[in-house]
């Protein structure tokens, strides 16, 4: 056990996944000497040499792409694409291509891929960069898509990532990158898909989120706590595959859920867990499934984030208001 | 353009053919067979029976001549979706292509495994950033193979054309890009396509590009051999243009017609493939009426017994929607499969 | 008045448009000579010359893109994307460029630009042709969806889309294209935005759909009709503006809803739908909002596809159940 | 590679100069001043109050002497984001660009009415296609604009980027795609990101395509004049790859010391275009050490003020989100707004 930082975490998770498998290679914009913009490929171009650790053209769909045919050779690539708001520059290569590759090919083709991407807002980045897009990643069947939010969970998850045998999309919260370490694992411990982690226990009201948010809300539980509200955290960890049964038992118990994302509201992954949790649970529902999220308006310069971005504030709010239902 | 085989059959001043009298007969095969899959296919269709077929017909010169440059068992095809007898020499077998389009099942239907063939691919020019990431792999691992990629004149104006021949000459990865041009993209002619000549792009990439008479088994099957030999011989890829021209529809659901200008189609059946490849057997004295009846007759026989095994093979089954989506699926996933099979069951 | 399909609806809108606004020009993969894949664009090269009515080289980025340029320059571009699948080939222009542009330059630019494409399945073809993925474009704020169901309302949202000064992707049902004429206002008759469409007044369950799943819904409400349930059909028209305050009043008259998609499951606009509905007529409802949809799997084989999507049966039985709570 | 000027400051052999003494220092006023911005932005964002400044140190006569070929009254320019002295020529304002990135008021920063700018473009070379539109929708209604767009040898690698060029060589489109080479791609080289010539590119699109000394301002003004020129006469676009250097980080959250080679930043040093001009303006005897002085006075107080100004600017206001997303915006964001506005008047 090591204390480590998400990025560090990440690094780790890279490097001893290189390690055990030889058919795993990191490719993507500056991963190489620079190490990547955030440092997350650091040291791998030393370490594992240029045919593993390789920068590519300035081309997104060039990265997804290739490490399609990379994988069609027998390698398991693992890409990055420097801002989760570039993938739209691949689209054509992620959804229809990279995650149908097994069904087109009616199993004759997997493409076992990792696309690692930061994403999420409130670290001043410039237009695009903090756009977070990943509902549009859960309508293109075929690829798993995973959002840590904890040192742990990310390299335990990235661990299960590359060694998943389905392409998978790891969005990688920006803004925790380096905020707070804790103790991370570092031989072969992996944190399984499909599972969600209780952040914070509760009694009154559940609080559902996944990559940074998760850590808004574990800040407004606090707050909560001071106003006498027992509010359980749950950390979705996956949102391809869903966690629905570890979903709805926690809120059937509570009788109460709130539901946070980064992006804007409107057919946002919010949606979706709103609608499940009401499918499933409804006669345990207490009140609505609150939403709160973006406003449905593009994320905007940085001097405007801030109100853009969901708030503690608004995050109480909406769970006073449905525990007073 | 370089050409090698004069209309009447000859060899151009100076020219030399690669290939002896056994191969241009099987080249010669090849060709019979797509032209009569095409005419197959399109019949079985309009009778409901076959989705939508889009003919090679026209260009079956410079589907085979290119294909023949190839080496199955350590070369890949990355196909588009007019080259049914490269794949078919390739090792995929014909049954299993057609049963594909009649709605056999997925299974019966698939690519074998030990086929180099990667699947037909409708969303245009994708295939080549997979043809390159694949070539680049092979290299990386220290096989081989060499990767032939297909693609349209109209595929080429997609951005994804572009940043795979680019990473293609970044990468040295032994890739040949064989870019048809049959001067229609549906109904988009040539030159709404692009003010340029496609082979020129190659050297914005930094290799060698090459234009061809397309409809000249001799000089596709040269342009051919030699990039495939640069690429295994680590010298990176090559763009080779196929001047020829489409002689049928775009697919099935197409009707030229429309917008085919007068006197275009007679004027491009002149440089049909088949009549100049038989010409050229003739002139090596190596080809009569008898020789020319008997090929037709075993291609015949090989089509329609494809089509009755494909005819034969199991139909799809609601499972098939599922099983091969995910290697791990999802829980979700899971229990609608079952809700599905519960569904079909019941009255 | 005239009978008219919805292609034709659709033809006769353009012309309209072009003929009333100089400013109008259409754009895309065989619209000129062909008349487009689906003829929707027939007869409009020779009527309206080859400046105005533009074949474009195989890019749909190129189309989107330009058509931005186009509208910048002061043109009325109405761009066509050959097949809804296709405009992930031109993601990277839509969300983050056509959709943002007013908002990127602070009003100093509009994108008046409407994209129009063909979307769904049930008409057996190839690969791609089929996806509906009109929910990705919900969570790119910034451009309207429109998703018309009937020729009238195709012709009267058209007009709509190509006025507004903010762009639109206008969603076409190919399974409809020529199925069914209904009398189409041959004037300057619009449809507005935002405002959903009783298909069919009905008191026990409520079915919410767009696109060729309102006339799924409208065979599985006579089918119910049958069996004494009467199902209210109502077709939303547009998914941005979404009609919140149409959809939950009629939600809350009945106490039941089922939405119908033919999209995937997961993170489908029915979830927002679904989800929305539960925050606003929460204690109106007897029983969950229900969702029928395809599968979360990639649009299969012509074969396959009666399998994959919604059918009336599966529509009815979501009815039935929901109405027996 | 063409190039007028030598590193001396004087003119190669037959080489003759299309710019006028005035010229000349008013192009080195904006190179100036474009230098003089870099120290000043970096200064204070590194003190918290200005966002991410991507400085055009050592780019200045790329930019500046292809700027200068345009008409602002009629001509556009659809920038990247490292092209500042291109975009106050043409009539952004400096305060309001400086204001922008100090998170002042949106309103007061934007680019005003009349002003042929487009916003600066980080997803890279998507603007590259915006500008082939408006090209071709001025040419469609006769106006006389030419559209500049500008991109790096790294955004050249997008597929946008080529399907762009290829759509402008269709449609003969008024555009000059004014490509900057400056070596680098944030740590990524000129060697990673292509195999072959940038300039090289355009033949294949059916249009001239030209190699320029990006640190020679008259070699640079020489080819954007010229490509101007034709584009205003119908005769459609051109390709200019302007080499030159990065003589700075990337952008202020990077530190090239990881990535560049020892000695690279010394050697590109070298070529730094300011001194160069200088060196010409001398050989001119059109300088002394005076008129420089009295230059960079004159370039100092203008930015100072401009500093002065964006700081004066009213800030960003919470309703900034909402007011320019939609001319008509939707019901929902409506009541968002009011939802937010709400919300912040809240205690
Ligand atoms: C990305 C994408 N856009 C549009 C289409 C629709 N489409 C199918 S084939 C075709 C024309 C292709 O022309 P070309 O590349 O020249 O190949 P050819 O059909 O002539 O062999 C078009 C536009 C598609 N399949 N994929
Ligand atoms: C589509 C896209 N991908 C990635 C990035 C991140 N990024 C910003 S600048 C840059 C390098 C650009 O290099 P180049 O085009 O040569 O321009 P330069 O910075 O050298 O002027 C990258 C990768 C981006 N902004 N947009
Ligand atoms: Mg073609
Ligand atoms: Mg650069």
């Amino acid at each position: 056990m090591a204390e480590r930082n998400i990025v560090e975490a990440i690094r780790d998770g890279l490097a001893f996944e290189m390690e055990r498998d030889p058919r795993v290679l990191v490719l993507g914009l500056d991963v190489g000497r620079l190490g990547g913009v955030f440092r997350a490929t650091e040291g791998l171009l030393e370490r594992f040499g240029p045919d593993r650790v390789v920068d590519m053209p300035l081309a997104e769909g060039a990265i997804v792409g290739s490490s399609v045919g990379l994988a069609l050779s027998g390698l398991v690539p693992v890409a990055e694409i420097q801002f989760l708001g570039f993938t739209h520059q691949a689209f054509q290569q992620i959804g229809p291509q990279l995650a149908r590759y097994r069904a087109r090919s009616y199993g004759r083709f997997g493409c076992q891929v990792t696309i690692r991407a930061p994403s999420g807002g409130g670290v001043r980045t410039p237009e695009f960069h903090p756009d977070s897009i990943e509902a549009q990643f859960v309508q293109t069947p075929g690829i798993k898509v995973a959002c840590p939010a904890t040192p742990a969970d990310a390299r335990g998850l990235l661990l299960s990532a590359i060694r998943d045998p389905d392409p998978v999309l790891f969005v990688e919260p920006q803004r925790l990158y380096r905020q707070g370490r804790e103790e991370v694992p570092e031989g072969d411990v992996v944190v399984p898909f499909g599972r969600l982690r209780v952040a914070r226990p509760g009694t009154d009201v559940t609080l559902v989120a996944w990559s940074a948010a998760v850590e808004l809300c574990l800040r407004a539980a606090e707050r909560l706590a001071g106003e006498g509200i027992s509010a359980e955290v749950l950390d979705l960890r996956t949102l391809v595959p869903l966690d629905v049964e570890g979903l709805t038992a926690a809120v059937a118990r509570t009788g109460r859920a709130v539901v946070v994302q980064e992006a804007p509201l409107s057919a946002g992954f919010g949606a979706e867990v709103a609608a499940t949790l009401q499918e499933e649970c409804f006669f345990s529902l207490d009140a609505p499934v609150a939403r709160v999220a973006a406003w449905d308006v593009p994320y905007p310069a940085a001097s405007l984030e801030g109100w853009y971005l969901p708030t503690v504030r608004r995050v109480v709010g909406a769970a006073r208001r449905t525990v007073s239902v | 353009m370089r050409r090698l085989l004069q209309p009447d059959g000859s060899l151009v001043e100076g020219g030399c053919s690669r290939l002896g009298p056994e191969q241009l007969v099987e080249a010669l095969r090849w060709m019979l067979l797509s032209r009569l899959v095409d005419a197959r296919a399109t019949a079985l269709q309009r009778q409901g029976r076959f989705g939508t077929h889009s003919p090679v017909k026209g260009q079956e010169a410079s589907v085979v001549g290119s294909a023949m440059a190839l080496d199955p068992a350590v070369d890949w095809i990355a196909p588009s979706y007019r080259e049914l007898p490269a794949l078919v020499r390739h090792g995929y077998p014909l049954e299993r292509i057609l049963g594909r389009s009649m709605g056999r099942s997925p299974a019966a239907t698939r690519i074998p495994d030990g086929v180099n063939v990667l699947p037909n691919q409708v969303a245009l020019a994708t295939q080549l950033q997979h043809a390159v990431g694949l070539a680049w792999g092979l290299r990386l691992q220290g096989r081989p193979g060499v990767v032939m990629a297909y693609f349209g004149e109209g595929a080429a104006s997609e951005g994804d054309s572009h940043e795979a021949m680019n990473l293609a000459g970044v990468r040295r990865a032994p890739v040949v890009f064989l870019l048809m041009n049959n001067q229609w993209a549906i109904s988009t002619s040539r030159e709404v396509q692009s003010a340029g000549q496609f082979f020129r792009r190659a050297e914005g990439y930094g290799f060698a590009g090459v234009q061809v008479d397309g409809n000249d088994l001799l000089a596709v099957f040269e342009a051919a051999t030699d990039a495939v030999a640069r690429a295994r011989a680590g010298e990176g890829p090559t763009l080779i243009e196929c001047v020829t021209y489409r002689l049928s529809f775009h697919n099935t659901t197409d009707n030229p017609r429309r917008y085919l200008p007068p006197g275009w189609l007679e004027r491009a059946e002149c440089e049909d493939p088949i009549p100049r490849l038989e010409a050229h057997l003739a002139w090596l004295g190596l080809w009569d009426q008898g020789a020319r009846a008997a090929l037709e007759a075993e291609v015949a026989e090989e089509v329609e017994a494809a089509v009755q095994a494909a005819l034969a093979m199991p139909p799809s089954r609601p499972e098939d929607l599922f099983d091969q989506v995910y290697a791990l699926p999802p829980e979700r996933v899971r229990r609608q499969r079952q809700e599905l099979l519960q569904h079909v069951q019941e009255p």
